[in-house]
């Protein structure tokens, strides 16, 4: 373990960014983009360097000694009158195989979304402020192991995300803003309600032996540690596991989004600038179902069993329907919205697997959809920076005049597509394979094969009309890619060849982790008979 | 029925009957001459009740003070020129019915409530021991209420004097 | 029932209170609305002075109603001193027209 | 050459080509000569490949050369052991002839593009693209297991939708860039499922070791039904690639890319690819799995040969010809005759590349003209595209002492002894009538594009023969097409060398109550793992079946190639004529079954529709009741009726509309009128009073 | 009452005597600085700053004084220093401070200084009705001192005269206020029929025992809960409530919404805990008397008091108005601590006030700082103030945000106790509905934000600078509503060891 707080200080470099920059002159943009640029490519510094220190043996999940770069402390310590007032909240910052994936994710895109903020040219400060901010949101709730801290996190970046979208968004900005927070609002406030639920369920022992609740998520998920009236505790014949277990769920599915609760997601998208746009589907969306195999799945491993089936057909629908909706778009950034739909349907579908290979699959799939998602955004902002159009049949024939912009742009959509090669077909094959090995979920694995069949439609077809063909006279002027757009474009281009060839360079990271993770959700307490693996 | 049924009857009648008045007269000084008898009506009752201090307060302060100010007020908010000052009603229907209901509930209240009844030494004049109490045991609210006036006194001064301007 | 008791005093009580509010309901003018409560008091104070009577309670009743009685009289100068301003600016009382803050 | 080596060699011209690929993307635009590298590439391939060959054959012809590295580690699994993710490459006999096929007319298209594209404007990048595809289909070639078939499966995939696109100005190449893709894909699923079948089951995607499982008895989830799906699902993707019925309405469309890489991809090496892959998964077929695998072979193979009657596109004639020649391939390889599957598939390599390229040679000469109405006299103004045509068009037809005679010999013994044992007679059937009408339509093309007088006589004019660089590689290949390298006896097949000894038909593995009965070889040949494993029936059947086939073949071929000339070359029949009478037929043929109009009418359209109702329904009633949409929707919703039920209102927008209701409702309490609320007062205390009934 | 008594009774009351010699000095020194009044604020601040003091000191010293000499339950008397009284009476004064501060810059304020010396007596009237209400044990004093407090209100609230909003609000105040007064009054008379006593815990008591009507009661003790629940304008007795705020001057608007329903609540769980529960078991939990369903009555109360002032407030234009219905949404999720019945939710109220107290005061302060320069508090006028305002936008949305309940603000740790108190007392319908209440609460707080920040400004819109001491006073709300968002131990301690109330 680390001396330093190398995790307070990725999670906290943002503010600090954050601060400095609001006491800047807004006289001066460039500095403020500069000390941005910096800030989160310091990020991303740090992240490599815990990527080097990191112990890829240490499992973490459920146990504290496994966590990596813990830190722990008290920070709020309430010793009541009566037991029942004690109350106490530590902050619990530490890293496994689930979170590294995550903030390699979160800091890797958040530099290429403040390099992709370069445009942004109204009130420069208040966009890096908030952008900042959003960035500390994000990378807190991947560090996070207290609960209650992990949900003051995933607050946080609720506010700096609604400025984003509604004072640098499109035309209907408002609309899309109040959206995007009255939906995620209501999703956490289910959460919220869970974890207090879980608070007052869960005792954690002190070194003097004294039982006070806690908001620690590891106490939560050892069943030792239930009070046996508590109202989420296993032992108790009336406990509401189930029910708190679905509002959890649907808390973190909106974020997800997952269908039905998916439609707020193609209006923010659309409405986002770019940047927020490649911020919100990166990383914002992985939260979803971070949150699910963070919190739901080891606290919760007996309905995790049980509902299976359910997020396996949820994940289905996902696929399915997001991308035979994303067919009939004609904008192109809700086309892309709606592909992350479907393409987070294979997380669900993954995770729902409860077996190695799909829940590797599926953290996997979380970090390549971050990437090629990211880098999708960013190639519908390059074409509208230059147009101001987002129509599908707006276009035709970009790729003579952009050769170069079209090579990145087959390169993610075939990415996107799952073409072998790239990191996209590892997860998704891997998310296949953990699916179709349990017996439960084979059919509905099966008909979710045909979202590759659908994923390469929606995308090749875009291609087609957007890049080939005779090309559209209004364009003859448009310029390649400028140095900016190289330098945003070529390291995910990079990052998604790279894991599509060597994924053991990430699946590694997580393995131990998964394992652990799938050994407690599925063996834990009374074991089922899984086939597969 | 005793003398003293039939005075409590008087004393009743006077007291509804021109309250009943007060509130269905449309002319606010006929209104305001009602409400004096009722007051008057309550100070009745009061002294069959036995309290003759509070008879005497009652008729003192209300008629003397209260009611005074009410037709000041009627007569500062009515151009005088206008002998008959009338005054419409608002929403009678609606409320004849619920206070209709409301009445009925709380004379039902009155009547099936089975109150503790004691029969009872009272003093033939209460004065000296109400004195006694004000400044024993409900000193604190005797005080309290002298700031209350107090603060009535500068609330309404400063209320209702005209700007400086 | 015609022997006089607490009951009759409270019927009359109940009575004097519901005509009160019936008074504050329904009449424009506010002075009027005043004299509606002006009888709410009245009520509750026979309603103290006839149960410290008949329910032996000592003088407590008589005090408080003295109380009651110096309070309505203090109400009573705010409210005069409110409906003279109202007047000044809206040149009538009814309560009913004075209706500019709503929804 | 020592093992070890033989993998390094087949390491270094498997990525030699991807090395070509990635220096022309990088820095093609910088340097425009950078072409000539990516040709020098594929020579210094073919030269390995050729050394590989050699060096297999010499030292180790019955042994397989195995090395493979873990790729994904999931560690120890729980529930499950640990779990691990092999690639690797495995070379055997018929991976050499593979590599040096594929890096042949890889080598020879290369060099006959420097011609035939020059002046294009992506030019060097055309390069890559070869560059890419060469990589992905040596991998294929090389995989040791399912999974990196797969990948490279796509990877060809890829390559074929840039190349097929790579003239994506023009709509039709790039709507068929697209549908070579998606049409693809749907056979991809099928093949992954079953990959997913035996991966789920046998934790491995080796081909050797799931093999050795099913031999031991362990089939997929207990049983053979099981197997025979893994088998079928498997061979979906051999559908696709192959372009077998009903996924074959790819290829043709696919001639919308530049011929050499016609000839290259969607006749010589890619679309083998699917036949490549079933002879690989061959040892694992049940009698079910083979006997569909036959039905679909044979079927697309009528099909194709019906439609390429009457096609006017030279591209168009030659590319169902290809269609139906893969089906013969893989029907084939239905009725148990593995060896001449893949005997038709190298000659067959050689041949259609032949033809592609000459037919490139043809419209290069012509200027882009590419139907055979507008042609005929071409024979005397390029003789040496002429001749190897002609010489390859031999090979096709099955006429003796041509490669093409013998493959095809081989198959039609195969379907005869298969309908003998089996029963299944209409397969033979097929067979034969493909046969008679392939010489047909070969014969009609060669008449009407190189003999007879020139029908534009603006065109003829300009006319010339193809410089050296395209006609090199057409000797080459057309030389290829001759009996000689395959056997010394030009009416035997199975008596020469590459029958005999290179090419074996391996001891399946399929349990035996689920195998055809004369898939059983007798003990003493099971025991030897590699040799004769046909059983004495099935020899036999082969044996009695060689002559009548040979006889039937020559007879169908020959008859074929009268009737052309008798329609073409001396007019004694009028083919247009027979059109009219046969009008329905005719236009059967000539609109290729309605096949692309069907699909279009369904699966594209249902898609679409049903992606479309979905966007509505996602936008208008999940998304629902939406500021001002808000009436609206729930108007028409009424006014259906239909929906009302289904209007899962977006909680949102349904909760925003709702709570400006209530909102609303309360707003009107307020009055601004003071006695009101004092009536609610009154009223509430009343309410309360009831509501909480304390009596 | 034995003089000994008096002594110990008098030592409980220094903070009130105090302000009542605060008061006294304020009304002399107005009379005796009659040309020149500037300093007259600073008198009552100084009045503000003793009593708070002598409040504070007041800590540890408890026990009950004016006891009833004529009693049997000679201990009980009407009037009891406790910790419960000391945490909303500290409430109420730095409320009082922090209303002294916003009257130095009100415009509002500014513009009646001739008169200033009443308004300062008047709001000194009004705090000393809040500290008897919160202290009184006896439903007389209860009475008087809440008559003390409305009367100075009702005067307050139309105190400026300057638009006719003023004095309409003032009367409309006065005779609702009268009404449910007079309400409160009968019902008083009726629970002393009952009874005997106007001592909450003789009648604590007396209703203990079977033979009590419980129709009668029950009759008495909702009106008297009209009474209480106008004060706290909790749903059905609020209708006042936008009215006056929005008529009232912004001071008294944020006064009223904090001071004076911090006092009614007091009250409220003053009177329900002393006079309908039997005892306090070792979980916390309180045991109501079955005479009375409690419960039911204020589950429904509070879910009401909260939905309708959360959907009343979606449609609302006036700022002061729309928080007049947020704080009327506000009381109806302090009701829900109460309604849990246990230490747990009281400590929620406790934390709950404390941090509303910072929020919404801070809230109301930027309002009047901008009303001051824009002469107005409609949401349209706030377009585009976000940008040329950032100082005040930036704060505006971190109170906003608090009121919603959204971390790391105060807001949040209100809430999250509220709720930890809920499902502590297994009620998560209830939960479910107050935390589906706040979602909706979010479409009315960012809608101000929308106007601020996704409007652009145009030419028109004023950029509002806000002077050295407002922007230190609006820096220490902001700073508070954060840190005790992140660090709140010091809160809920506070709220901890003020749980106990005298008596039972």
């Amino acid at each position: 373990m680390s001396e330093f707080p190398i995790l307070s200080l990725i999670t906290f470099l943002p503010v600090l960014g954050m601060i400095i920059i609001l006491f800047l002159p807004k006289e001066q943009p460039k500095t403020i983009k500069y000390l941005s640029i910096a800030i989160t490519g310091l990020q991303v510094i740090m992240a490599f360097v815990l990527l080097a220190n990191y112990n890829y043996g240490a499992a973490g999940i459920n146990e504290e000694n496994s966590f990596q770069f813990v830190e722990k402390f008290r920070w709020i310590h309430i010793t009541g009158i009566s037991w029942l007032g004690t109350v106490k909240v530590d902050y619990f910052l530490g890293i496994d195989g689930l979170s590294m994936p995550m903030i390699l994710l979160t800091a890797i895109v958040s530099f290429i979304a403040a390099l992709s903020s370069w445009t942004i040219d109204k009130s420069v400060k208040g966009y890096f402020a908030l952008f900042l901010l959003l960035d500390t949101g994000m990378m807190g709730v991947f560090v996070a192991l207290d609960f209650f801290l992990f949900y003051i996190f995933w607050e946080l970046m609720l506010l700096p995300m609604y400025f984003l979208i509604g004072i640098w968004g499109g035309p209907r900005k408002e609309y899309a803003a109040i959206k995007f927070f009255i939906y995620t609002l209501f999703g956490s406030v289910f959460i919220l309600l869970v974890m207090i639920g879980l608070y007052f369920s869960a005792t954690e022992t002190l070194a003097d032996g004294s039982k006070v609740f806690t908001f620690n998520m590891l106490v939560m998920m050892n069943p030792a540690n239930y009070n046996s009236d508590g109202i989420l505790s296993a032992f108790n014949p009336n406990n509401l596991r189930f029910i708190a277990y679905i509002a959890l769920f649907a808390g973190f599915a909106i974020k997800i989004p997952m269908f039905p609760f998916h439609t707020w997601l193609p209006d923010a998208h659309v409405e986002a600038p770019t940047p927020i746009s490649v911020i919100l589907a990166g990383v914002l969306l992985k939260m979803g179902t971070y949150g699910i195999l963070r919190v739901s799945y080891p606290i919760f491993p007996d309905i995790t069993r049980d509902l299976m089936w359910y997020i396996a057909l949820f994940g289905m629908i996902n696929i399915i329907y997001g991308a035979l909706v994303a067919l009939a778009q004609k904008d192109f950034k809700k086309l892309i919205a709606y592909s992350s739909v479907s393409h987070m349907g294979y997380v669900l579908l993954g995770m729902a697997s409860l077996t190695t290979a799909g829940v590797n699959g599926a953290i996997f799939q979380m970090f390549n959809h971050g990437t090629i998602t990211a880098m999708l955004f960013l190639i519908v902002g390059v074409v509208y920076d230059r147009t101001h159009t987002r129509g599908l049949n707006d276009f035709g024939g970009l790729a003579a005049q952009m050769p170069v912009y079209t090579g990145f742009v087959t390169v993610a959509f075939f990415a996107a597509i799952g073409l072998p090669s790239m990191s996209g077909f590892v997860s998704e094959a891997l998310v296949f394979i953990g699916a179709f090995g349990v017996d439960s979920i084979r059919v509905l694995t099966m008909i979710s094969t045909l979202g590759i069949l659908l994923g390469a439609g929606y995308m090749l077809w875009t291609l087609q009309r957007v890049f080939f063909g005779p090309l559209n006279e209004k364009w003859a002027s448009l310029n390649d890619l400028d140095k900016r757009e190289y330098a945003m474009l070529i390291p995910l281009s990079v990052i998604i060849i790279f894991l599509g060839v060597y994924p053991s360079a990430m699946l590694d990271l997580m393995n131990t982790s998964v394992n652990s993770l799938v050994n407690f959700v599925s063996i834990t307490l009374h074991s089922t008979t899984l086939s597969g693996f | 029925m005793t003398f003293y049924d039939i005075i409590f009857y008087l004393f009743a009648a006077i007291t509804l009957i021109s309250a009943l008045f007060v509130v269905s007269t449309r002319n606010i000084v006929y209104s305001a001459f009602y409400l004096l008898f009722t007051f008057f009506g309550v100070a009745g009752i009061y002294v069959l009740l036995g309290a003759d201090f509070i008879a005497v307060v009652q008729i003192m302060v209300y008629v003397g003070g209260i009611l005074i100010l009410l037709l000041f007020g009627v007569m500062l908010t009515n151009k005088i020129t206008n002998v008959e000052i009338r005054t419409g009603t608002v929403q009678l229907l609606p409320a004849a019915i619920g206070i209709g209901i409301f009445m009925g509930a709380v004379v039902a209240v009155m009547i099936w409530t089975e109150w503790k009844l004691e029969p009872a030494q009272i003093p033939l004049t209460t004065t000296k021991d109400i004195g006694h109490l004000l400044i024993t045991d409900y000193v604190l609210i005797f005080e309290l209420l002298g700031i209350l006036l107090l603060i009535a006194l500068i609330g309404a001064a400063s209320i209702a004097r005209r700007d400086q301007e | 029932m015609l022997q006089v008791g607490l009951t009759h005093f409270l019927i009359i009580s109940a009575v004097l209170f519901s005509l009160g509010i019936y008074g504050i309901v329904t009449r424009k003018n506010a002075v009027m609305v005043l004299m509606g409560i002006e009888l709410v008091l009245n009520a509750a104070n026979i309603n103290f002075v006839a149960f410290s009577k008949f329910g032996n309670f000592g003088l407590g009743g008589q005090v408080i109603a003295l109380f009651v009685i110096v309070l309505a009289a203090a109400e009573a100068a705010i409210a005069l001193a409110i409906v003279l301003n109202i007047y000044k600016t809206f040149s009538n009382v009814n309560v009913d027209e004075i209706d500019h803050l709503k929804e | 050459m020592s093992e070890s080596l033989l993998i390094n060699l087949s390491i270094i011209i498997l990525f030699l080509p991807l090395l070509g690929f990635s220096i022309v993307v990088l820095l093609g635009k910088r340097f425009p000569k950078l072409y000539l590298l990516e040709v020098g590439i594929l020579g210094i391939a073919l030269l390995l490949s050729v050394a590989l060959l050699l060096g297999k054959f010499t030292n180790y012809m019955t042994n397989d050369i195995v090395a493979s590295f873990t790729w994904i580690t999931m560690g120890n699994a729980p529930l499950v052991g640990s779990l691990n993710i092999e690639l690797g490459i495995k070379i055997d006999n018929i991976t050499a002839i593979m590599l040096v096929v594929v890096n042949l007319i890889s080598f020879l298209v290369h060099v006959y593009s420097i011609e035939y594209m020059r002046g294009d404007k992506r030019y060097t990048r055309y390069f890559a693209y070869l560059g890419i595809f060469t990589f992905s289909m040596l991998g294929i070639v090389l995989t040791h297991n399912l999974l990196m078939m797969y990948i490279f499966w796509e990877l060809v995939g890829v390559s074929s939708f840039l190349l097929i696109g790579f003239w994506f100005e023009k709509k039709s190449a790039a709507d068929a860039a697209k549908k070579a893709f998606i049409v693809n894909r749907i056979g991809d699923i099928g093949m992954f499922i079953g990959i997913l079948i035996l991966f789920t089951h046998y934790k491995t995607f080796t081909f050797d070791l799931i093999f050795q499982q099913i031999a031991d008895g362990n089939l997929p989830f207990g049983s053979d039904a099981w197997l025979t799906a893994a088998g079928i699902l498997v061979f979906m993707g051999a559908v696709g690639k192959s372009a077998q019925f009903p996924l074959h309405v790819w290829l043709p469309d696919a001639m919308e890319g530049p011929t050499p890489v016609s000839a290259l991809i969607h006749a010589a090496t890619m679309v083998a690819a699917g036949v490549y892959l079933v002879v690989r998964i061959f040892v694992m077929l049940t009698a079910d799995a083979m006997l569909v695998i036959a039905v679909v072979g044979a079927f697309t193979a009528l099909v194709a040969a019906t439609i390429a009657l009457t096609q006017n596109d030279i591209k168009k004639v030659l590319a169902y010809s290809t269609v139906s020649q893969l089906g013969y391939m893989v029907m084939s390889l239905g009725v148990g005759a593995y060896a001449f599957a893949f005997f038709h598939l190298v000659t067959h390599a050689f041949f259609k590349a032949c033809l592609f390229l000459g037919s490139g040679s043809v419209i290069h000469a012509m200027h882009h003209e590419q139907d055979i109405r507008n042609m005929g006299g071409l024979r005397k103004k390029m003789p040496i595209t002429y001749y190897t045509f002609l010489v390859s068009t031999l090979a096709i037809s099955g006429v003796p002492f041509f490669s093409g005679f013998l493959s095809k010999d081989g198959i039609l013994a195969g379907t005869l002894a298969f309908g003998k044992l089996t029963g299944h007679w209409l397969i033979p059937l097929m067979a034969f009538t493909v046969a008679a009408l392939t010489a047909f339509y070969m014969f009609r093309l060669v008449i009407l594009t190189f003999h007879g007088k020139p029908k534009d006589h603006h065109k003829f004019e300009h006319a010339h023969e193809s410089p050296f660089v395209m006609t090199a590689p057409l000797v080459l290949l057309a030389v290829l097409s001759i009996f000689i390298w395959y056997t010394p006896n030009p009416i035997a097949p199975d008596a020469g060398w590459f029958m005999k000894t290179w090419v074996k038909t391996p001891v399946q593995v399929t349990p035996l109550e689920s195998r055809f009965n004369f898939m059983q070889p007798s003990r003493e040949e099971a025991k030897v793992h590699g040799e004769v494993v046909h059983s004495v029936e099935y020899s036999e059947a082969i044996h009695w079946a060689h002559y009548p086939a040979m006889l039937l073949s020559l007879i169908v071929a020959g008859l074929g190639i009268l009737i052309a000339f008798m329609f073409y070359q001396w007019k004694k029949l009028n083919a247009d004529k027979l059109a009219v009478k046969l009008q329905l037929l005719y236009n059967f043929s000539l609109n290729k079954w309605y096949l692309d109009e069907a699909y279009d009418a369904t699966a594209v359209h249902g898609t679409l529709g049903s992606s479309k109702m979905l966007a509505w329904f996602d936008n208008k009633i999940i998304d629902g009741i939406v500021n001002g949409s808000a009436w609206v929707t729930r108007f028409t919703s009424k006014l259906s009726g239909l929906f009302d039920t289904f209007v899962v209102d977006g909680l949102v927008n349904f909760s925003a509309f709702f709570s400006g209701f209530i909102g609303l409702s309360f707003k009107r309490l307020q009055t601004g009128k003071v006695q009101t609320y004092i009536v609610y007062v009154v009223f509430a205390v009343i309410f309360l009073l009831l509501f909480l009934k304390p009596f | 009452m034995a003089n000994t008594n008096l002594y110990q009774s008098l030592s409980l009351i220094v903070p009130e005597i105090v302000l009542t010699i605060a008061l006294l000095v304020l009304v002399t020194a107005d009379l005796i600085f009659h040309k020149d009044k500037k300093s007259i604020p600073f008198v009552a601040l100084a009045g503000i700053l003793l009593t708070g003091y002598f409040t504070l000191i007041q800590i540890g010293n408890y026990g009950f004084a004016f006891q009833t000499s004529a009693s049997a339950f000679k201990h009980y008397g009407m009037f009891a220093s406790d910790p419960f009284s000391i945490f909303f009476k500290v409430i109420v004064i730095v409320s009082s401070l922090l209303i002294v501060f916003f009257s130095f810059s009100s415009d509002e304020i500014q513009k009646i200084t001739d008169r200033i010396g009443e308004y300062y007596a008047l709001i000194f009237g009004m705090i000393l009705g809040m500290y008897f209400m919160i202290s009184a044990t006896d439903l007389i004093l209860i009475y008087l001192s809440l008559e003390l407090l409305s009367l100075s209100s009702y005067v307050l609230s139309g105190f400026t005269k300057l638009r006719d909003r003023d004095s309409e609000a003032a009367l409309k105040y006065l005779l609702y206020g009268a009404v449910s007064s007079g309400l409160m009054l009968f019902g008083i008379s009726l629970i002393y029929g009952l009874t005997g006593s106007t001592n909450l815990y003789i009648i604590n008591s007396l209703i203990q025992s079977p033979d009590v009507n419980l129709f009668t009661l029950a009759f008495a003790v909702i009106l008297i809960f009209a009474g209480i629940g106008y004060k706290i304008s909790s749903a059905p007795f609020h209708f006042w409530t936008p009215d006056v705020y929005e008529g009232a001057p912004i001071t008294i608007t944020a006064f009223l919404s904090v001071a004076s329903k911090a006092a009614g609540f007091a009250l409220l769980i003053r009177f329900v805990k002393t006079t309908f529960v039997s005892y306090t078991d070792p979980n916390g939990m309180w045991q109501l008397i079955n005479v009375f369903d409690w419960k039911t009555l204020l589950i429904s109360i509070s879910i009401l008091t909260m939905t309708l002032g959360n959907f009343s407030a979606l449609w609302q234009d006036n700022l002061k108005r729309m928080l007049a219905y947020s704080s009327i949404a506000h009381a109806g999720y302090i009701l829900l601590g109460l309604v849990v019945f246990s230490d747990q939710g009281l400590k929620a109220i406790f934390i709950y006030f404390a941090v509303y107290m910072l929020m919404n005061l801070g809230a109301f302060l930027i309002v009047m700082l901008i009303a001051n320069k824009i002469g107005s508090e409609e949401i349209d006028d706030y377009n585009g103030l976000g940008f040329t305002s950032p100082f005040l936008g930036v704060a505006f949305t971190i109170f906003l945000i608090s009121l919603t309940g959204l971390p790391p603000t105060a807001g949040f740790i209100g809430k999250l106790y509220l709720f930890i108190a809920l499902v502590d007392a297994k009620m998560i319908a209830v939960a479910v509905i107050a935390l589906l209440n706040s979602v909706v609460s979010l479409y009315y707080y960012v809608r101000v934000l929308k106007h601020m920040y996704l409007t652009s400004p145009t030419k028109d819109t004023p950029a509002v600078s806000a002077s050295l001491p407002n922007t230190i006073l609006v820096s220490a709300l902001v700073l508070a509503t954060l840190v005790f968002g992140l660090y709140f131990s010091p809160v809920v301690d506070a709220a901890e060891s003020s749980l106990f109330i005298l008596g039972l």
